[in-house]
């Protein structure tokens, strides 16, 4: 297998549906000429063209809502909203229309579109830029939400959403496109809605996504080193959400840390603490704990930011906590 | 066959009689849900296209088969105009599982898909970049030989989305049609109070889109020049901008008291009335007889009660529809799993 | 006291504001000439004139940006936008502008700004006109969220918006407009984030806000004809969120419902049960019980949408459900 | 005293020089910016102005000290135009206690309320809306005595808002004055791919405001036509539109590799620069001596050295000041609880 970073395997994926089928094009902002603000789409403008890789203006709702409409007329657009935080300029079209025109017209159409976006902190953009909503996109039926945390996720989730034939919200994470892992040659998918046990362990579980799940795995090696054997899992998609993996870790571990990057109060993970409560109560040793954002806008200056978000020491203290 | 010479075109009898019928047709059917409203049969908004038929019935005349129609939450008029079938429009409005939405949708959101009827928002210019959308699609893979025609009110031309759609369809010359319909109102706030622009069209012809103001209670007029921009459209030289001058005589929703405008001024509107003016055409030109066009509403009423009662008898959808239609199933050429 | 109507209680308190100080005025969509959707600012535009009834263009994003510029000039802004699902296209003035602007300039602005909208379903509005996306702003450092559920908290808590320095989303529900209750002559007011003990009572404790408050007092009268005893939390506020009335209560009850009309996942009631969870795990007797929207986008269809909220048959089962 | 006729205004050589110098001190604080930025002294994006200094320099030189400012994420030119100190700007770059946003803005987020300096967004076209609404508080209690100058970039023309906001100041007559920075590029997209107006103008122009093209490599040209819409906002007669042509001789953010335009394209702007120009005016006008110029370069260095000392030197926010500055506390004027 081979080891490649995310980028790379977003990149691969990319290309590998643009060449499949010619149904397929991409369009968003500067992903032609500028290569894509995280360079996923360098060369592509080159290589498939102005048609396929289309140059959009800075207008949210419309790059949005017209990637909708091309899905309703039997493309299959990928659709790249630069930032989550941009997002909000085309929230309507997604929420409001989007995820709902199936339901409304009594399951006439379908609606192959897959929206690219990037999501999470830590550049020191400050608060405008830093911000890790995907969770309120998990909230709206109609949609689905990927998350993933490694390359070999990535371009198996982004098979499984360009499989599908819903609106799709995937969400990238900046601070990820650099990190490496392993990817088979072949064919394979990660379905929607399967969560991943990605540590074996038996004090206790810790559950995250995105980048913070890679930190939880970092931090679960650590603490292998003091003794602490955590059991990791990464829900890989929030909507549809899969927590069979957590409660049957529950079982075991009887004691539980959830890991996000947004501001915990009204953050999805209060969400999977409160199924965890329903589903394992007689399992839980302790409440749960949750490690979040501080409840701020995010600041710029450097020590304030690294205050306010997780980090491998706070989650590895949040660990020992439960387990003290 | 007698016919009436219409500038750039030629209209058959049979065609303006057909004209005649759909413009009724809507005009009662319209009455009828009013009517059915205040008996709580149909619950919600409900926007009535009374006054406007002629904007709907002339405008899509002119589609093919395959072409798209996005609309807004004001769209009975272009449902039966596009040939949905009054029963099932009406169960929608009713909620009945017979429903063109299967009761999901109601008013604001009829669908049909074999129609390229795409709704039915109920977002104010929430339609615009979804008939962009379509159309780049019809562009990108079929040559432009799909136009979506795209209704819209005057209020709407007031969202950002307007902007952004028409900067983007002029851009990459997409097929696409963008009819404003300019009633004068969004709600109860005029034109003039919420607009810089009055005459929109002299906006949207600032992004170098043929645009143009017209006659919204000539349904003649209106055919003529929706013809003229959806074969542009048609030939890909890219999107047209219609301003079509309408009124529509009752309020916004059933629940608008109407207080934010005279009497006097509906009036006026209605002495120029789309389905007398028609009527008076082909009557005066002796292409329909008093008789014919009788037998054509006669038609139309039965029609309009037939629908009532199909919507009636049929049954609202199963509780376990609450659950379905959230999501597609997997695409039928992925790959196995 | 006068009993009166929700709308009247917001009418009054809004004349009175105007009268108060001439920096308020009110923008928003059709609340001058049509007297505002649901006939709260009926007969405002001529008795305060169209300077300060301001009917705006439809143009969300704009309507919530000036004012959020006027208040930065030294105004007192209402801004109305219609419906919380419209609030979708002004999310990026709500969320990235106005929450962020005095974080991000290191304190150097106030910004007494309220913003009024409308939450919920239950008028057969359909999926787009039907939503309780009030939890979503809850989320936001920087923003203040009040969900009155009474003429009383609906007055009081808006004074309390006014007097605020800060943005303040102010959600009323369509369906609680006709709902009377008793409020005083005098000035009073509700304070943002202290939530209500609507009711006493010692078997169970039924969390809830805005008009699934109202449900919830009303089966807990019923109940208490079937020997059930409901204590009643209303929320009143979901930024800042006071919980502590809350988990005293459960140490009390040892039970306790959830009630909210969004879609259960990632709805703020998980939000609540987690932090139930943290503060008073050693005092639930079972696992917290949410009950709340089908996850399902706003059916139109009567019997369907009936079937899509949570309605008082729903709330009272859930209750004996929790008991039994 | 020397002076040069500028068609409608006569300034001043000490007014002329004070423009250089505020030119001078733009290019050099962010040529040292751009050194610090590979120093990790500065992190996240950092847009520099280089080549854009006559528009900020021109255009804020004519409001007065009430006036409001919104600018973009591009702004360290606006805010030192303005009169912050180069200290609290590199600072705040920094993430410096004594930036002018505490350290909790950074460079895309300056702000000074005594100055009118509203910011600093980093949305594209988000300013527009809240410059709006400063007007419409001028407007409202202020007889419109204060007006709102509100610099966005080429690319903010494709947002929504930028329509939503220039039809509600048109409507409403707002003391607002929207500076288009046209600086060719959004990103790495050049403005005719992404727009179907060229001439941005124009299309303001229909909302019935006075909207011109002006050069912005001349900061007397700048200055003066910004004269006319800010005095023309000020007597209340409403908003204006000015499209400044210019250009930024490095890439969008640091990290931007430039792969979209050639060489000579920049070299070509180059030999417009703003600096060079002034430069010349006023040695070949006789108007400065190479030693005045000189001397004032030398102080500009000066200031720029003492910036970076002065923000290298100052202590980063106490862990604490996480948690200020999220809430203003209740209103002074509020009733007692
Ligand atoms: C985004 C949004 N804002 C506000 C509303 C509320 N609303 C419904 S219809 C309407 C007026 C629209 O008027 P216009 O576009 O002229 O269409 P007409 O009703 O006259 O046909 C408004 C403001 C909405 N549905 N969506
Ligand atoms: C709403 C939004 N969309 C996208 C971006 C990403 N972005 C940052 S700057 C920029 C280009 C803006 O160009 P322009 O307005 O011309 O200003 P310039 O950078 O040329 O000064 C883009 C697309 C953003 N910050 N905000
Ligand atoms: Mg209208
Ligand atoms: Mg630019």
């Amino acid at each position: 297998m081979a080891e490649v970073t995310y980028r790379e395997a977003m990149s691969a994926v990319l290309a590998e549906y643009l060449e499949k089928d010619d149904r397929v094009f991409i369009m968003g902002e500067d992903i032609g000429a500028y290569g894509g603000s995280y360079a996923v789409t360098k060369g592509f403008l080159e290589r498939y063209g102005e048609e396929r890789i289309r140059d959009a203006p800075i207008a949210e709702s419309v790059i949005a809502g017209a990637g909708l409409g091309a899905a309703l007329g039997g493309m299959r657009p990928i659709v790249e909203l630069m930032t989550i935080n941009f997002s909000l300029l085309a929230m309507d079209q997604i929420v409001n229309h989007a995820a709902k025109l199936r339901y409304m017209s009594g399951g006439q159409f379908s609606i192959p579109l897959v929206i690219r976006t990037v999501s999470g902190g830590g550049n020191r953009l400050g608060a405008q830029h830093s911000q890790s909503l995907e969770g309120w996109y998990a909230h709206v039926p109609g949609l689905k939400v990927a998350v993933p945390s490694s390359p070999y996720d990535a371009k198996g989730l982004f098979r499984a959403a360009m499989e599908d034939n819903n609106p799709v919200l995937f969400v990238e994470h900046s601070l990820l496109y650099g990190v490496r892992g392993e990817v088979p040659e072949g064919y394979y998918e990660v379905p929607l809605g399967r969560s991943a046990l990605s540590r074996q362990g038996t004090d206790v579980t810790v559950v995250s996504y995105s980048r913070m799940a890679h930190l939880c795995r970092q931090v679960a090696e650590k603490l292998a080193g003091e003794g602490v054997s955590c059991e990791v899992v990464d829900l890989r998609c929030l909507r549809p959400l899969d927590l069979a993996p957590v409660f049957q870790s529950v079982t075991k571990t009887h004691r539980v840390v959830l890991v996000e990057e947004t501001w915990a109060t009204g953050g999805f993970m209060g969400e999977v603490a409160s199924q965890i409560m329903t589903q394992a109560f007689d399992h839980l040793d302790a409440p749960v704990v949750r490690v979040a954002g501080k409840e701020v806008p995010m600041p710029y200056s450097r020590p304030l930011e690294l205050a306010a978000l997780p980090d491998e020491e706070s989650i590895a203290q949040a660990i020992r906590d439960i387990l003290a | 066959m007698a016919t009436v010479r219409a500038r750039e075109q030629t209209l058959t009898k049979k065609e303006l009689l057909e004209f005649y019928r759909q413009m009724v047709l809507i005009r009662r059917f319209e009455e009828k849900s009013s009517e059915m409203y205040g008996r709580g049969k149909i619950g919600g908004f409900l926007h009535l296209y009374i006054g406007e038929e002629a904007v709907a019935v002339g405008a899509i005349s002119v589609l093919e088969p395959q072409d798209y129609i996005v609309s807004h939450y004001r769209e009975h008029g272009h449902a039966l105009a596009r040939g949905m079938h009054p029963n099932v429009v009406m169960a929608e409005l009713f909620g009945k599982d017979t429903g063109c939405s299967r009761g999901k949708g109601g008013s604001m959101h009829l669908f049909d898909v074999s129609l390229g009827f795409y709704g039915g928002t109920a977002i104010v210019g929430g339609g615009m970049p979804i008939s962009v959308g379509l159309a780049l699609a019809s562009k990108l893979h079929e040559g432009s030989r799909r136009v979506a025609l795209n209704f819209f009110g005057d209020a709407a031309v007031n969202e950002g989305e307007f902007h952004e759609s028409l900067n983007l369809a002029t851009l990459w010359k997409l097929p696409v049609v963008f009819a404003c319909e300019n009633n004068g109102y969004g709600m109860g706030t005029a034109v003039e109070r919420t607009f810089a622009i009055q005459e929109m069209y002299l906006l949207a012809e600032r992004y170098g889109i043929p645009s143009e103001r017209l006659d919204g209670m000539d349904v003649m007029t209106v055919r003529r020049r929706t013809q003229a921009a959806v074969a542009r459209a048609r030939a890909g030289e890219g999107p047209s901008f219609l301003e079509i001058m309408t009124y529509r005589y009752m309020g916004h929703s059933m629940a608008d008291p109407v207080s934010y405008r005279g009497r006097s001024e509906v009036d006026l509107w209605r002495q120029r009335d789309c389905i007398e003016f028609l009527r008076r055409k082909l009557l005066g030109e002796g292409l329909a007889s008093a008789e014919e066009l009788g037998s054509l509403d006669a038609e139309v009423d039965l029609a309009v009660e037939a629908a009532v009662r199909f919507a009636e008898e049929s049954p609202f959808p199963a509780p376990e529809e609450l659950y379905s239609d959230v999501h597609s199933p997997r695409r039928a050429d992925a790959p196995p799993l």
